[in-house]
């Protein structure tokens, strides 16, 4: 009897170990209460994705950026070209633009309590110029190959001697954020440490919890030196499909959201949200690759800007010029001297075919690479083949994934393609354009090169004079324009949907990448 | 097909009146695809000022996000879905039929390698198999072809295999044998026309299959390149309009819907026209 | 049957590895580069050899599989390229979402499955059984997508009842709101199984019916349902073990395209993002913890149908 | 000894996709207490159908169209289903050919044993096993305590078909139908079941209806025959008569055909030539017309059965003529 | 091992020549499990040193009850598998070694007949591509006269010129066996395997099926290995008679004297369990063979039948008996003939 009992016990078994299964992987949280809302509020952002990590050294995505931002206070920052100064106290530059000193607050302290002095910021830097720990950073304080000296002047000074002199070390300054010497120190490898999944911050928020796939919570610091936020918390809630998102945004489930723009009309219908828009510094352009020879033709490159009108390429890609400026210049609208009356090439089909047939280039083919992840690129590539095919040229597109179109965008002798898509967003120093301009920089797409080119940005770079440093910019969008090897298409705007229930918007002051430059200026209406 | 089979299978079809359905369906479906050039509007054409219209008198789909015409779309998209669901049906039976008829005839040390590899083959998640091979290959129907080709020739080659084993003990094999008859004829003129009809129930089973993964293929952005759509790509480029515009999604989805539930009734259909009972007593 | 485990077993290690030696190969010889993800264009060009060069991929292949292989037998899965937190840490803190969403649709799947198909063999050729064989059909033909854009816009936008979004709602933490977000992923997922368990269940049931010992149990004066739940249930349900071993594949797959759908928080969303940014040792861990479940599945299939069905017993 | 069962002008058809196939055409027999009844025909002939009509144990497909079916007076084939079950395996019970699918494969031979027995006899559990260890040990099982437990698999054919007769008889049924019990076993298998069969039936005071083809099992088995074909019976008496003294060509056929024992001599077999009528049009007169030699016009019409001696009836003109003429003789 | 005894009984067998086929040792064994590494560790052995010989002309039965070996015999002998030791010797030639391309002409001159008329006929092919087969195979005929040949053959196994264009599901049983027997003797064959060809068949139309199987043997002078598992019909048909048990040959006799005096215990149990068609003569109930069948995987020395034997001595056990000569033409393997 004993083998009829076990078949029964065995299926029986089988039915409850798959139930158990399911259930019991669930970690589900039933004590916690998850954001602590308490009057503040907590605010839920929505983001695209995972954070890579919570080392600012090692943050280069945008999710990271936005919560980095959060966690800990930068030296100084910059907003539409005004500069505020945060952990710093004051920044002074010597005359010849090779040394600079910087002067830390009073009483600055970590969130875990400890002081944060100058001992930090060196051990930040000396991390940041260390070769084996290998950060991201490392190349913006390495002039041609040698790099900068940092020395402790005292507890709250640390000066900083540069082997050449360099306006751009400002707008390098900023992107640094100190990390806690007494958490990293001894460290063999600060990338992979595992003291990353709990950061010690010295922002607004300090770290709660991250559930991976779900969500990051950080919470107000009292710690923070200026006025403490007003949100008890901030969820950072990963949401990747946008529509759901939309969706979850109009039944509260999230507060804040970076809205597409073909989702601007129904957000607005809803009602329930404010939008927000402001450029996002960013500047998508065409580039033409003259490692092809039908390409170094500058009539043909004249014909083919011809043959598009600005105004329906962008509504075509960002579906109304609304959400995309068109573009003049090369440098973003919060560029130092960016020019705004320069050579246009207005939309005229039969000056386009004149032009063509001059090169005698009359039935060109031409092979057209695009990010195939990214709709407006899609979309903007389908409208330039169809309004290219009226002039009399053929257009093959090649769509690519990102690891794809980026290691053939850097190979300096690429010839896959004739033209493609660029797009950048350098901040407001001019000189930091240089590493895509260059003949022989890294990032130069179009591999445009010219010696005239070059001179003018290198004086640029040194000249301290403002307005010879205006005049040598402008001579640069200039000729720029008039080669046209990079034709700027439009500036691009971030659209931001927040919940109608929170407010401090104003103060907390828009920022592209990172949403808001001061989340702690947010709070929650009665 | 001889005529004995033609028979059963027309008589099959005049009784059960879903499999007549079904060819109906599937009729319209490649006459409309074939006529595709007919359509009032071309499918490429993006007309920026006529965006997301509803259905109507003038577009009976109406327009997708670009202003092109829908119902022109889901005609080339037709073309486009019918032909790489039998191009890569005949792939994988083909490959399927050979490896299967070869592994289950001669058996021993060759059969356990097909085998194990067939295995091996199967436990590879086929879905990171589609992300790497495409990106090796350039986009195209081509490309869509052969990866669906090669996902799903190996569930045939086991189904084929195992009516290989059953067939070759039968008495007529034996004979077949026993009179001298090359073991090249044997295959071709013996086992395989025995198992025509559990290929041809397989084969409708995987053209249904091989549609619905073209369009998860087209999910995963690996799909047919733009300005040209599959239903596959047009259900997935309408996800993101789900809100205000369901139309978008809902007539590429009824599409694929409709075509794979007529192939899977006629593969009923063709199982039950050549159900073995037929030679059994 | 302890030798058949064993022997069984000791397949499983060549199979494993030499899923592992394909995969990589297939990996590494996609074009593109992981490094480009991260890349800006600050950085200067030795910078970024000298990162390439810290995740390992300036040697050649051979060894860096060797490497690898190394790596997997001391437990260690490698450092993620992109997230720079070992692979296993980052699988392991997934998987218990996806084989909670995989586990539930199987329990649904066999659940409905069954009754449908049992109630749809009894009343053969009755109105309900048309139906019954007409939805089954649907549920094979359904296009996964589809039915989840269909059910996103009937029960989220429409009605508002369900949510569509991850796992959980924050600030709320109770089974009942983790259920309310799996019910969608859950169906998706499992519409097509339960559709394959209830045309199996129908037919074979069917075919069991009209064998001799069902006769002879009339024939001894039992009753039909006496019969269906004493003698046919067991024969029809054994065969489901192996037809459970053999669905695993397309539920895997399945899972991660409604993981992307729904922003389930699981192995598939991580899957997919590693795949477009080639971070190499992440593919290699997914794609074994895939492959190691598939196998691990059929061969739990294989034992249980041993252990349930005497003559197989015996055999072993 | 009384009379057991009795069966009037039974009809069973299958409705098939091509027509009406008539299975059983008007067949009418009785069994008595304790005999042990045979029916021999070919295959197509109708003596399963017959059998398994009986019980009303036909597949769906088939209807009995007419008839009458009593068993000590209580007609079975109008019989509600509850009661008809409770005469199914009580009162008579059934032994079907294939004992390798008669077993259900995954359950032991004891659950299979146990659930008839204490369906019918009302045993506890163990109560029951224990009686269905005394039932294979009496149809020769060896160590039965042990083989209870096992499962069918674990039996050879003979063995199975054992199990199945302690099965039948183990709720003591007054008539046990045997349908081709041993067609499916080697012929030294098949010696050892007839002889268990017939030794139990006979202490049990069972009568049997034993179905088969092979005419060498029912002249060493039955007291009395029926011979089938073409879903009628051709002729019925006891078993020494049709042997030794045949009225129907068909039976004539049959012996003929069949190879003789004697020594020396060996004589060419003579078959019945053509092949069994299709029963989708079966023709209206005697079926078996076409293949029989002495067919006449009269054969289109079916003659009525007629007595060639007590007991021994057949269904040809032939006879009803030699019958007259006896008659004559006699005047 | 058996020598060349003068041969009377039925027909024209010749004495003194080489043997149309002569089976020496033979022997099948099956694997059925296998260790871990590959090596061979149960094996089933179902033809184990097997020797008979068949006469031009003649008909050999071989007979013996499921799984005694005789299908695989029959079927290693027309060289359907190879086989694991021994020779076949067909005209003094041994084709155990031979590769397919090698048997081809012995191919034509060795056909068979199988038991279920149902699975014998590709039932996707009409009876006239079946029939013309063989004889596309061994050539010699163009296509129109092909056609006529393959008509003749129908009328001679008594079918009809219309039957040609129809499918095997349109026939009964016996017809179908019928056409077999037509496509089997199309290519002029010398030697025929009857792989049981009657089992499956209603008595009448048996003794159809064997009437013309021996007129075909007089028209054509065929030989037959005819196998059966009905002793009855098989004494009718067969010349000389093997019985088989276990895998081995445990006695070769006349067809006549096999019935009459029977030599081995188990072919005396054989006959008794017959059950003979006349009321009159009552079996012999207490000869019946009691137990069942060990299992063919237990490799136990001595004769295989000892567990059964009404006569088995300590002897029967140690030692397998062997094939001995005990009257003329008359063999038997058991030790109460010592």
């Amino acid at each position: 009897m004993l083998r009829k009992r076990g078949l029964r016990a065995a299926i029986v078994l089988l039915l409850v170990s798959l139930f158990a299964g399911a259930c019991s992987s669930y970690p589900v949280v039933t004590t916690d209460k998850g954001g602590l809302s308490g009057e503040g509020g907590n605010l839920i952002i929505a983001i695209k994705d995972d954070p890579k990590t919570f080392n600012p050294i090692y943050a280069g995505d945008s999710m990271s950026l936005t919560i980095n931002n959060a966690l800990y206070a930068p030296l100084l920052s910059v907003n539409n070209g005004e500069k505020k100064f945060v952990l710093a106290e004051s920044l002074t530059a010597a005359k010849d633009l090779k040394k600079f000193t910087l002067k830390l607050r009073a009483g600055l302290v970590w969130h875990d309590g400890q002081p944060l002095t100058a001992d930090d910021v060196l051990f930040t830097f000396n991390s940041i110029l260390d070769e084996k720990q290998h950060s991201y950073f490392r190349s913006s304080f390495v002039l041609d190959g040698k790099p900068i000296k940092v020395n402790k002047a005292d507890e709250r000074t640390i000066e900083f001697v540069l082997p050449q002199a360099s306006a751009a070390f400002e707008s390098a300054l900023v992107q640094i954020v100190p990390i806690p010497k007494h958490i990293f120190e001894g460290e063999a490898d600060l990338e992979k440490s595992d003291k990353n999944y709990s950061p010690v911050g010295s922002g607004p928020f300090k770290f709660k919890e991250y559930r991976a796939g779900e969500y990051v919570l950080v919470e107000r610091a009292d710690t923070y030196f200026s006025e403490k936020s007003k949100l008890d918390s901030i969820t950072f809630r990963i949401a990747k499909e946008n529509n759901s998102a939309v969706l979850a945004l109009q039944n509260g489930e999230l507060n804040m959201l970076r809205v597409e723009p073909q989702d601007y009309a129904k957000v607005k219908a809803a009602g329930h949200a404010k939008l927000m828009m402001f450029p996002s510094g960013g500047v998508t352009t065409m580039v033409f690759n003259m490692n092809i020879d039908r390409m170094k033709q500058k009539e043909v490159r004249q014909a083919i800007v011809h043959a598009l009108d600005k105004q329906e390429l962008i509504q075509a890609g960002f579906s109304s010029t609304e959400f995309a400026e068109p573009a003049a210049s090369i440098f973003s609208p919060d560029t130092l001297y960016v020019k705004k009356e320069l050579p246009t090439y207005p939309y005229d089909k039969d000056k386009s075919k004149a032009l063509l047939k001059a090169a005698g280039a009359e039935g060109l083919k031409i092979r057209f690479a695009y990010f195939s992840a990214s709709t407006p690129e899609t979309n903007m590539a389908l409208y330039l083949q169809q309004k290219l095919k009226e002039v009399g040229i053929q257009v093959e597109l090649i769509p690519l994934d990102g690891a794809a179109l980026g290691k053939k965008a850097l190979n300096k002798d690429n010839t896959d393609y004739d033209m493609s898509f660029g797009g950048y967003s350098m901040g407001f120093e001019p000189d930091a354009y240089k590493v895509l301009y260059l003949s022989d920089a890294a990032y130069n797409y179009s591999h445009y090169k010219n010696e005239q080119f070059d001179q003018w940005w290198q004086q640029a770079a040194v000249e301290t004079d403002a307005n010879k440093r205006a005049q040598l910019y402008g001579q640069i969008q200039e000729l720029s324009a008039r080669e046209v090897t990079t034709y700027p298409i439009a500036y691009g705007k971030s659209i931001i949907a927040i919940d109608a229930r929170f407010a401090g918007i104003e103060e907390a002051v828009a920022k592209p990448v990172v949403m808001f430059d001061d989340f702690a200026k947010l709070y929650k209406q009665k | 097909m001889n005529r004995m089979r033609w028979t059963l299978l027309v008589s099959q079809l005049r009784t059960q009146k879903s499999a007549l359905i079904a060819l109906i369906i599937l009729g319209i479906y490649v006459l409309a695809a074939l006529a595709a050039p007919l359509a009032p509007h071309d499918p490429n054409t993006i007309h920026l000022d006529e965006r997301l219209l509803p259905p109507s008198g003038q577009h009976w789909f109406g327009t997708d996000d670009n202003g092109r015409d829908y119902f022109a779309r889901a005609l080339y998209g037709a073309r486009v879905s019918l032909s790489v669901g039998i191009l890569a049906m005949l792939v994988s039976v083909t490959i399927g039929t050979i490896i299967g008829a070869i592994s289950g005839y001669f058996g021993g040390k060759l059969d356990t390698f097909l085998m194990r590899s067939i295995d091996i083959g199967m436990s590879l998640p086929s879905f990171f198999l589609m992300l790497i091979l495409n990106a090796y290959l350039k986009p195209g129907v081509v490309t869509i072809v052969l990866i669906i080709g090669l996902l799903s020739w190996m569930s045939i080659s086991r189904i084929v295999r195992a009516e290989t084993i059953s067939v070759k003990e039968r008495e007529y094999v034996l004979y077949a044998r026993v009179s001298g008859q090359s073991t090249f004829r044997i295959i071709f003129r013996h086992i395989i026309p025995s198992i025509v009809p559990t290929i041809v129930v397989a084969a409708t089973l995987n053209i249904a299959g091989v549609i619905m993964m073209e369009s998860s293929l087209s999910f995963l952005g690996l799909g047919i390149s733009p300005p040209d759509a599959s239903w596959g790509s047009m259900l997935n480029n309408a996800k993101g309009y789900i809100g205000e515009n369901p139309t978008l999604a809902l007539f590429p989805g009824l599409l694929i819907l409709t075509t794979v539930l007529a192939f899977n009734y006629l593969g009923d259909v063709f199982r039950a026209a050549f159900e073995p009972k037929v030679n059994r007593r | 049957m302890k030798k058949y485990l064993l022997r069984r077993l000791l397949q499983l290690i060549p199979m494993l590895l030499f899923i592992s030696i394909v995969s990589f190969a297939l990996i590494r010889l996609a074009p593109g580069d992981p490094v480009m993800s991260f890349v800006t264009p600050n950085m200067s060009p030795d910078d970024i050899e000298r990162i390439r060069a810290s995740m390992g991929l300036d040697q050649p292949l051979y060894l860096q599989y060797a490497y690898w292989l190394q790596n997997v037998l001391t437990g260690n899965l490698g450092y993620s390229l992109i997230n720079h937190r070992p692979v296993l840490d980052l699988i392991v803190e997934r998987i218990p979402a996806t084989l909670g969403l995989m586990g539930c649709s199987l329990v649904l799947s066999l659940i409905i499955g069954i009754t449908l198909g049992l109630v749809a063999a009894l009343n053969k050729n009755k109105p309900i059984d048309r139906v019954l064989s007409f939805l089954s059909y649907i549920g094979i033909s359904l296009p996964g997508l589809w039915f989840a854009m269909i059910l996103i816009y009937v029960f989220s936008i429409q009605l508002h009842w369900l949510p569509s979004l991850g796992m959980r709602t924050i600030g709320v933490n109770s089974v009942w709101d983790v259920i309310l977000h799996g019910v969608m992923p859950c169906l998706v997922l499992s519409i097509t199984s339960i559709a394959v368990f209830m045309r199996y269940i129908r037919s074979s049931t069917i075919s069991q019916l009209e064998e001799d010992y069902v006769n002879i149990q009339y024939a001894y004066g039992s009753t039909s349902t006496v019969i269906l739940f004493r003698h046919v249930l067991r024969n029809v349900l054994l065969p489901v073990i192996t037809i459970l071993g053999l669905s695993l594949p397309e539920i895997i797959t399945g899972a991660f395209i409604v993981e992307s759908i729904f922003s389930w928080p699981g192995m598939g969303s991580l899957g997919i993002n590693a795949v477009f940014s080639l971070d190499y040792p992440m593919i290699m861990g997914i794609t074994m913890m895939s492959s190691f479940l598939l196998i691990f599945g059929n061969l739990l299939a294989d034992m249980m149908y041993g252990v349930v069905d005497p003559r197989i017993k015996s055999m072993r | 000894m009384t009379e057991l069962l009795s069966v009037d002008q039974l009809r069973t058809s299958f409705f098939t996709r091509d027509g009406e196939v008539q299975a059983v055409r008007g067949v009418s027999f009785s069994i008595k207490e304790g005999e042990l009844i045979g029916i021999v025909g070919e295959s197509g002939s109708g003596k399963s159908v017959t059998a398994k009509s009986l019980l009303r144990l036909i597949p769906p497909s088939g209807q009995i169209v007419g008839g009458q079916s009593k068993l000590r007076g209580v007609d079975l084939l109008s019989l509600p289903e509850e009661k008809l079950r409770k005469v199914r395996g009580h009162q008579v019970a059934m032994i079907f050919q294939d004992p390798m699918t008669s077993l259900n494969p995954v359950l032991t031979v004891g659950a299979q044993l146990t659930e008839v027995l204490r369906r019918h006899q009302k045993l506890s559990r163990r109560h029951a096993r224990q009686e269905a260890i005394e039932w294979l040990r009496q149809v020769g099982i060896p160590s039965p305590e042990i083989r209870i437990d096992q499962y069918p698999h674990e039996f050879s054919g003979g063995m199975r078909q054992r199990v199945m007769i302690a099965m039948a008889l183990s709720c003591k049924p007054d008539l046990l139908v045997a349908d081709e019990p041993t067609t499916a076993l080697d012929v030294t298998i098949q010696a050892q079941i007839l002889a268990l069969l017939t030794n139990l039936c006979k202490t049990t005071g069972t009568s049997v209806l034993l179905i088969t083809h092979d005419l060498g099992v029912v002249a060493q088995v039955c007291s009395r025959v029926i011979v089938m074909y073409g879903g009628l019976i051709m002729e019925e008496g006891t078993v020494e008569d049709i042997f030794s003294a045949p009225q129907h060509p068909y039976t004539k056929g049959l012996l003929r055909s069949i190879p003789r024992m004697r020594e020396g001599r060996r004589e060419r077999l003579v078959p019945i030539e053509g092949s069994p009528p299709n029963l989708l049009n079966p023709p209206s007169g005697c079926p078996f017309m076409e293949r029989c030699p002495q067919a006449s016009s009269e054969c289109l019409i079916l003659p009525p059965y007629v007595e060639s001696k007590p007991g021994h009836r057949s269904l040809c003109w032939l006879t009803v003529a030699r019958k007259s003429e006896r008659q004559e003789g006699l005047q | 091992m058996s020598d060349n005894s003068l041969l009377e009984g039925r027909g024209q067998a010749r004495t003194g020549k080489t043997p149309l086929l002569e089976v020496r040792r033979l022997a099948k064994h099956f694997t059925i499990e296998k260790s871990l590494f590959g090596r061979t560790t149960k094996v089933l052995k179902a033809v184990d040193d097997v020797s008979f010989h068949i006469h031009r002309g003649e008909t050999f039965g071989l007979v013996g009850e499921s799984g005694c070996g005789k299908s695989t015999t029959g079927r290693s002998v027309i060289r359907l598998f190879d086989i694991t030791s021994g020779e076949i010797c067909y005209e003094g030639i041994d084709l155990a070694g031979m590769n397919e391309r090698q048997l081809k002409p012995y191919r034509q001159k060795m056909q068979a007949i199988f038991q279920d008329p149902y699975s014998s006929l590709n039932p996707g092919m009409n009876v006239m591509e079946l029939i013309s087969e063989p004889l596309e195979i061994y050539g010699g005929y163009s296509r129109s006269n092909r056609r006529d040949r393959v008509i003749e053959l129908l009328e001679r196994v008594g079918l009809k010129r219309e039957h040609a264009d129809r499918y095997p599901h349109e026939f009964s049983g016996g017809q179908r066996q019928r056409i077999s027997i037509a496509r089997s003797i199309a290519s002029g064959p010398e030697f025929v395997l009857c792989d049981e060809p009657i089992s499956a068949l209603d008595v009448s139309v048996q003794a159809q099926v064997v009437n013309m199987l021996e007129d075909l043997q007089q028209e054509l002078g065929l030989t037959y290995l005819f196998i059966a598992h009905d002793l009855s019909m098989v004494r009718h048909i067969s010349n000389r008679i093997g019985v088989m048990y276990m895998g081995k040959l445990v006695e070769v006799s006349f067809s006549e004297e096999l019935y009459t005096h029977p030599a081995h215990p188990y072919t005396e149990a054989l006959l008794a369990a017959i059950p003979i068609p006349d009321p009159k003569v009552l079996m012999p109930t207490d000869r019946l063979l009691q137990g069942e069948l060990p299992s063919p995987i237990d490799a136990a020395i001595g004769c295989k039948f000892r567990s059964r034997c009404p006569y088995a001595s300590r002897r029967c056990g140690e030692e397998e008996p062997v094939l001995k000569r005990i009257a003329p033409g008359h063999y038997a393997a058991c030790h109460l003939h010592e």
